[in-house]
């Protein structure tokens, strides 16, 4: 009995002192949140109140005992529109206030630092633009805008940041986007919250919030020696890419040199916004949207290149302001020969060839 | 003045009448052909009790592995098998046939003065279905489970998982046509099987709320059957619809599944109002306050709930535009239910109140049900939803809707017709003892989840982050608790079965047609069909028929 | 019963009920009443059943248009209308038939339900003849599908008709949604016919027995809805798959 | 019997819906002329998609098919001679079935708007 009661007393003090109501607040959008959510409590609070309030009161003033006798009501017009009409506009404010949050959450700024981030049973990878890469660990400058770019290879994930406030679904064979931007320094929850399978609980890790400098110190020591974009600029050229994205005026494929960020007229007559989602889906679903001007004769590199293989390429894309880099490597490999382009025919290849064409498709 | 309304007849002399339903026919073949309504009701009851107990112990199970935030009690993936188990269970073997296929199918023909269903053969039909289903779930079971989670998103149930999701796919198929049939022919009876003088506005409002919950039942639940249907086809042939490495997309699934499943959350409740409403009305003496806004928000409930299912999607990926318009929507099909909630609680206003079981079962209701529903709206505000989502928080407002709301009326339900169906009335004492344990447990339980949920902690983990260990010890304690309120009502009922007192025909002196014949019923219900003369919940019109009664023995 | 409400008239209480009505319905008027719209009720839940499928479809021929047209390419007008002809054929012998039924006219009875199951067999039999040319040309998804005509068009003399340009690989791949889609909706929709056909024998039976012929006419009347309800799933899924994407 | 019903009827004017069962026999000839329209407008049909008339196939395509099931479901299926009720039930299904279609397809054309 003495024992049970020890372990008791110690429970209740832990949970005393570890009481929270809710996860600390470190991002901008955490207070928004907040307190759009401690409003719906108050008025869940005061709803409920009332609802209890007039149940309780009703029930001792006319129980049988003091009132034996029941007045027939049949019922009230203005009542029933006053709690059809006051539920109705506060549930409206939380519906707009709530979207303007939702949207808040899903609009990343032009000036953020974009993170990839590949969900797979049952991991999370990320991949920093300076090539540095992390599993199951996200680590983040304070006071900057971030914008995570998620995409999972198998099933649906979840990447969830309490302390954030964020969540986005990592969605097989799409790109989906969030952002946020972090306000104290710390390290955080990141769970997976989408149920994904046998251990889904166990792909968690940890968001680590460090100051400029450290970031800045993080990032020179974990790098792996080649950026994303270099890294894509190697599957450029051993994919062979370049045989007709070159830049060149007679080129098969457009100039990709600044195609990010552009708006494109495809031949269906539509415009569309050259952004990641549509640099992804050029390269692995090309006849879906073609560029108008040109022939549909882009092959498709679906299956071939790995989740992590694309994300390089489009970083690569995005950052090709000129065909400079492009003329480079067509120098160091040559031309390749009609009809290739397949991402078999990089491992093919003769040896002697600069160590840049010697790209892993599969990472 | 006592501080009850029950009337039982004299138990010296009272007998239980030797014809009724029950006693008709004797045997275990009579029961399993038998078209009766009424006997099917308690084919029902039986079953999904049964079922409930199945789902119950897997609830132990997850409560139990989540005492401790190491996955040690089972594996990671047994632990995934249970609350696919007990979600899958809970949800298409107990909570969507619980109130409507027990007690709507022995009270509607009552309540509308017909002697049966329109379609006594589909009924059945429908409960061998329901069987066929449930035996499909528990074949599943033994061989090994499955752990999809109830929702079977795709691609994982499609490509990623070897466990039985064929059969307990095929049982939610089967089970889905048992709650069509039933809701089926609940639509037809309540159009052309009303007693002459039965008017719209005069039908009880747990007709109405029939009503509605089987619109939601036939136009829904087809559609779940295709979605599970290529999901099968998927996994067999291997299809691509919703595969995304074929160029399906996954989330056409989820727009499927939650065509049915949102439409369902209302299947799950509507019945339960309907239930509510009676008890409130009875033991307040009242009429139901502003009986045309309930019995309208019941259908509005209905209509309105095809048209917010994407709720469930808000950040998987749909469009920031259409999340608007359910977003929008899903915050007007919130107002019906706060209309039910206030007429309710006016229906007390002036009544002449009881505190008998059902009516303490009916104020949880109104508690946790409020409760439930304004945290669904913290869920359905597309801001908060970002956070609150996948976590606790939605395990909790589900549960407080569906166990809080739906498991309380049900049980509410239960005890107020116990004695019609029975004849003998349960005892009183305990069982109010029972819902308040209940109430509490269920408390403890759940409401430490809301703050898990806010806290960051998701669904669907077998195993958690230290520091959530204490509220989860608080829920694992609560649901002890809950067990045993939820274990005394099936001992004292079974008790009551052969030494409760007898009831007599109307033991709370009600309304509805169903307390003016004996209990248990005859099987063909009426001797003559009633004709309607007067409204629902009149009660001036019941004393004065107890006024002619006393006249008649007295003269006579 | 003592404090039961008034008692009706009960307007049937001196004459003998019909042998086909059933013990709980006050009146035959009821029971017709209530089988038949028990009936609509159960088409509402076909036509949810298919509008699962028919979601499917509309988005994946938005997407992928240029799979659904080299898609229905592959697919032979000709037996499509005549199945269409066939199948308004037998709901026009189904109509017949009720109308028999309704005439009390036995023998022409029998002959419009046979009409019409021949008609429904013949349907599935050239139904079978389609399904047959999509196996031998590997169309069918999952079974070792193969996009040869997609991507190389030339080598199929079956559409040279329509000069199809080689589609890529990548959209190529996309046609087995389409033929996935083909199968799922023509396929259910068969399905239907195959249950009808069986009702149809049974009914037949019970009509050269002279069951329908008495005036009470329910199952006839009934299962014409559900017959005609096929019908109208096909009208839709003919022009959807056949029809509207012939053009590029 | 007719008597009866009679009586019948004026116990209860408002309690039922009307009954389906005074159907009206729809004659052959009518069966007939639908038939005729069902087999023609298949024709046109079929014509039609031969030629390449754009956005216009579909939409003539799905219009003809409107146009036959609704013939269909108004004669053959007796809706044109059936109660209210009915016809509700009727339009209460071709709703719901265009909310689930609609209200999907919602999703997926504003997906773009905010991607590309
Ligand atoms: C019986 C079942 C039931 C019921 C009735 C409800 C009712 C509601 N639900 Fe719930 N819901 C579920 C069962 C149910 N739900 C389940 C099972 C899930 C999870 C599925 C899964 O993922 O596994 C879920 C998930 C769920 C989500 C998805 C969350 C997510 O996945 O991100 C959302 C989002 O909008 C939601 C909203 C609502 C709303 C707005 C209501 C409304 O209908 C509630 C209306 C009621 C009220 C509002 C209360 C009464 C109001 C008052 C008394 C007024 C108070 C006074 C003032 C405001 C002044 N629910
Ligand atoms: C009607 C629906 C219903 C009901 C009644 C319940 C009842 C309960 N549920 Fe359930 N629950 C769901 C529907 C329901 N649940 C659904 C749909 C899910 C989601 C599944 C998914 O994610 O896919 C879920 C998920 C779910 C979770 C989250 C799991 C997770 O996400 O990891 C938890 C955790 O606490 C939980 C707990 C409980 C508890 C404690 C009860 C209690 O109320 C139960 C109390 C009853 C008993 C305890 C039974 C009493 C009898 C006995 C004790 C006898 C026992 C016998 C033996 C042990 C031999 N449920
Ligand atoms: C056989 C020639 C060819 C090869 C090889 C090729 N492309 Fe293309 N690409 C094209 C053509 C032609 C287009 C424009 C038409 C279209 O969109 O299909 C195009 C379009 C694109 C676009 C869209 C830009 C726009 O302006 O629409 C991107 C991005 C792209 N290619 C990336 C790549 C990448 C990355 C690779 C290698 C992995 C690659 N391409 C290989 C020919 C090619
Ligand atoms: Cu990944 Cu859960
Ligand atoms: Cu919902």
């Amino acid at each position: 009995m003495n024992h049970i009661s020890q372990v008791l007393w110690q429970f209740l003090i832990k949970w005393l002192t570890n009481f929270q109501l809710y996860p600390p607040e470190a991002s901008k959008i955490a207070p928004q949140m907040d307190a759009l959510y401690f409003f719906m409590v108050l008025v869940s609070l005061i709803g409920l109140t009332i609802v209890i309030l007039l149940v309780v009161s009703f029930s001792i003033l006319y129980s049988k005992k003091r009132h034996p006798v029941a007045v027939q009501i049949e019922g009230s017009t203005l009542l029933e529109a006053t709690w059809t009409i006051i539920p109705l506009g506060l549930f409206l404010i939380m519906f707009v206030w709530g979207a303007l949050i939702y949207f808040r959450v899903y609009t990343p700024p032009a000036n953020a630092m974009n993170i990839y981030v590949v969900g797979k049973q049952w991991m999370w990878k990320a991949e920093h633009p300076g090539g540095q890469h992390e599993i199951n660990a996200l680590h983040i400058p304070v006071g900057r805008p971030v914008q995570l770019t998620l995409i999972s290879q198998d099933v649906f994930h979840s990447f969830s940041i309490p302390a954030f406030r964020v969540k986005r679904e990592a969605i097989p064979g799409r790109y989906t986007t969030v952002w946020f931007e972090a306000t104290t320094p710390g390290t955080y929850h990141l769970f997976c919250t989408q149920y994904c399978g046998t251990n889904h609980s166990a792909m968690i890790g940890d968001i680590v919030v460090m100051t400029p400098e450290d970031f800045k110190r993080w990032l020179a020591e974990s790098t792996s020696g080649m950026s994303l974009a270099q890294n894509g600029e190697r599957l450029f050229a051993s994919l062979s890419c370049n045989a007709c994205h070159n830049g060149r005026a007679d080129s098969r494929g457009p100039s990709l040199a600044n195609v990010y960020g552009s708006k494109l007229t495809l031949t269906s007559g539509q415009t569309a916004t050259a952004d990641e989602a549509y640099l992804r889906e050029s390269i692995l679903n090309p006849s879906d949207h073609v560029t108008q001007g040109f022939a549909p004769i882009m092959p498709t590199y679906q299956g071939q290149i790995s989740e992590d293989g694309v994300i390089a390429l489009v970083e690569y894309i995005k950052n090709l302001d000129s065909n400079y880099r492009v003329d480079q490597t067509l120098n160091t490999t040559g031309l390749l020969p009609e009809g290739e382009g397949r991402a078999a025919s990089a491992g093919t290849k003769p040896a002697g060839q600069t160590p840049a064409a010697k790209g892993t498709v599969k990472q | 003045m006592s501080s009850t309304i029950v009337s039982l007849p004299d138990q010296s002399t009272a007998r239980i009448p030797k014809t009724n339903f029950i006693t008709k026919e004797n045997g275990l073949l009579s029961w399993l052909l038998t078209s009766d309504h009424k006997r099917i009701a308690i084919l029902y009851l039986i079953s999904i009790t049964f079922f409930f107990f199945i789902g119950g112990a897997m609830a132990g199970l997850i409560r139990l592995e989540l005492l401790t935030p190491q996955s040690d009690l089972m594996a990671t993936d047994t632990y995934n098998k249970v609350f696919t188990m007990h979600g899958v269970i809970m949800i298409f073997l107990f909570l969507v046939p619980s109130v409507p296929a027990t007690l709507g199918n022995f009270l509607i023909p009552l309540m509308l003065g017909a002697k049966d269903l329109a379609l006594p053969k589909v009924n059945l039909l429908s409960w061998y279905l329901y069987v066929v289903g449930g035996i499909m779930v528990l074949y599943t079971m033994v061989s090994g489970g499955v752990d999809t989670g109830w929702t079977f998103t795709t691609p994982l149930s499609t490509h990623y998982l070897n466990t039985n999701v064929i059969s307990t796919g095929l049982a939610i198929f089967v089970a889905g046509f048992s709650s069509i049939f039933t809701g089926l022919n609940f639509i037809v009876t309540i159009h052309k099987m009303r007693a002459p003088g039965m008017t719209w506005f005069r039908m009880p409002l747990f007709v109405w709320a029939h009503y509605a919950a089987s619109i939601l039942m036939v136009l829904g639940t087809p559609v779940l059957a295709i979605a599970i249907v290529l999901v099968l086809l998927e996994r067999t042939v291997g299809i691509g619809v919703f595969d995304p490495t074929k160029g399906g997309d996954p989330l056409l699934f989820q727009h499927l599944f939650w065509f049915y499943s949102h439409p369902a959350v209302y299947i799950m409740i509507l019945p339960g109002m309907g239930v509510i409403s009676e008890v409130i009305s009875t033991f307040s003496r009242k009429r139901v306050f502003g009986y045309t806004a309930v019995a309208f928000s019941s259908v509005a409930i209905a209509v309105f709930g095809f048209f917010v299912w994407e709720h469930h999607m808000f950040i998987m990926g749909v469009s920031n535009y259409s999340m608007l318009v359910f977003s929008l929507l899903t915050m007007l099909v919130a107002v019906p239910s706060a209309i039910k909630i206030f007429n309710w609680t006016f229906t007390l206003y002036k009544g002449s109140i009881t505190f008998e079981t059902p009516m303490l079962y009916a104020f949880g209701f109104m508690g946790l049900f409020t409760i439930g529903g304004l945290t669904g709206v913290f869920l359905a505000s597309s801001g908060t939803d970002i956070h609150l989502t996948e976590t606790y928080f939605i395990v909790a407002h589900f549960h407080f809707v569906m166990v809080g709301g739906m498991l309380m009326a049900f049980l509410s339900g239960i005890h107020f017709w116990w004695p019609k169906i029975t004849g003998r009335m349960y005892p009183e004492k305990i069982s109010q003892l029972a819902a308040l344990i209940t109430f509490i447990g269920f408390n403890f339980t759940f409401f430490p989840q809301f703050i898990l949920g806010t806290l960051g902690m998701p669904r669907r983990y077998a195993a958690y982050p230290p520091e959530f260990q204490i509220l989860n010890v608080f829920s694992t304690a609560g649901a002890t608790i809950l067990g045993v309120g939820y274990l005394l009502p099936i001992l004292y009922l079974t008790w009551s079965l052969k030494y409760g007192e007898i009831a007599g025909n109307n033991p709370w002196q009600a309304t509805g047609l169903e307390w003016q014949i004996q209990s248990p019923p005859l099987t063909e219900n009426f001797i003559e069909i009633p004709i309607m003369d007067h409204d629902a919940y009149d009660y001036e019109w019941l004393e004065r028929q107890n006024q002619k009664e006393k006249e008649v023995t007295s003269v006579g | 019963m003592s404090d039961s409400t008034a008692i009706a008239q009960t307007p049937h209480g001196t004459h003998e009920h019909p042998p086909y009505q059933r013990h709980h319905f006050e009146s035959m008027d009821q029971q017709v009443d209530a089988t038949g719209f028990a009936m609509w009720l159960f088409l509402l839940t076909e036509i949810m059943f298919f509008g699962g499928l028919f979601t499917a479809y509309l988005i994946y021929r938005n997407w992928y248009f240029p799979a659904f047209v080299a898609g229905s390419h592959q697919l032979n007008i000709f037996w499509g209308s005549l199945n269409t002809l066939v199948l308004i054929s037998s709901s026009f012998t189904m109509a017949m038939g009720v109308w028999c039924a309704e005439m009390r006219k036995q023998g022409a009875l029998v002959l419009c339900l046979v009409l019409t199951f021949i008609l429904g067999i013949g349907f599935l039999g050239i139904k079978t003849i389609e399904y047959k040319e999509k196996f031998e040309k590997h169309h069918v998804p999952g079974l070792h599908f193969s996009v040869k005509s997609f991507v190389d068009p030339a080598s199929d003399p079956d559409i040279a008709q329509y000069h199809d340009k080689p589609l890529r690989l990548d959209m190529a791949r996309h046609t087995e949604l389409y033929f996935f889609l083909y199968f799922a909706m023509t396929g259910m929709h068969a399905l239907h016919m195959i249950i009808g056909i069986g009702i149809l024998g049974f009914m037949i039976f019970r009509a050269r027995a002279g069951a329908y012929t008495t005036g009470h006419i329910t199952f006839v009347e009934n299962f014409g809805l559900y017959w005609h309800f096929v019908d109208i799933i096909w009208i839709f899924l003919f022009p959807l798959l056949y029809l509207i994407s012939r053009h590029g | 019997m007719s008597e009866h019903q009679e009586q019948h009827e004026h116990h209860e004017p408002d309690n039922r819906d009307v009954h389906d069962t005074d159907f009206h026999v729809v004659s052959p000839v009518t069966y007939i002329i639908v038939f005729s329209v069902l087999l023609v407008l298949t024709g046109v049909t079929v014509l039609a998609s031969l030629f390449d008339l754009n956005a216009w196939n579909p939409i003539i395509a799905l219009f003809i098919a409107c146009v036959k099931a609704t013939t269909v479901v108004l004669f053959f299926m007796h809706v044109k001679y059936s109660s209210r009720l009915t016809k509700l039930t009727v339009g209460a299904g071709l709703f719901t079935f265009l909310i689930l279609i609609g209200m999907t397809m919602s999703d997926y054309f504003t997906r773009a708007w905010g991607r590309w």
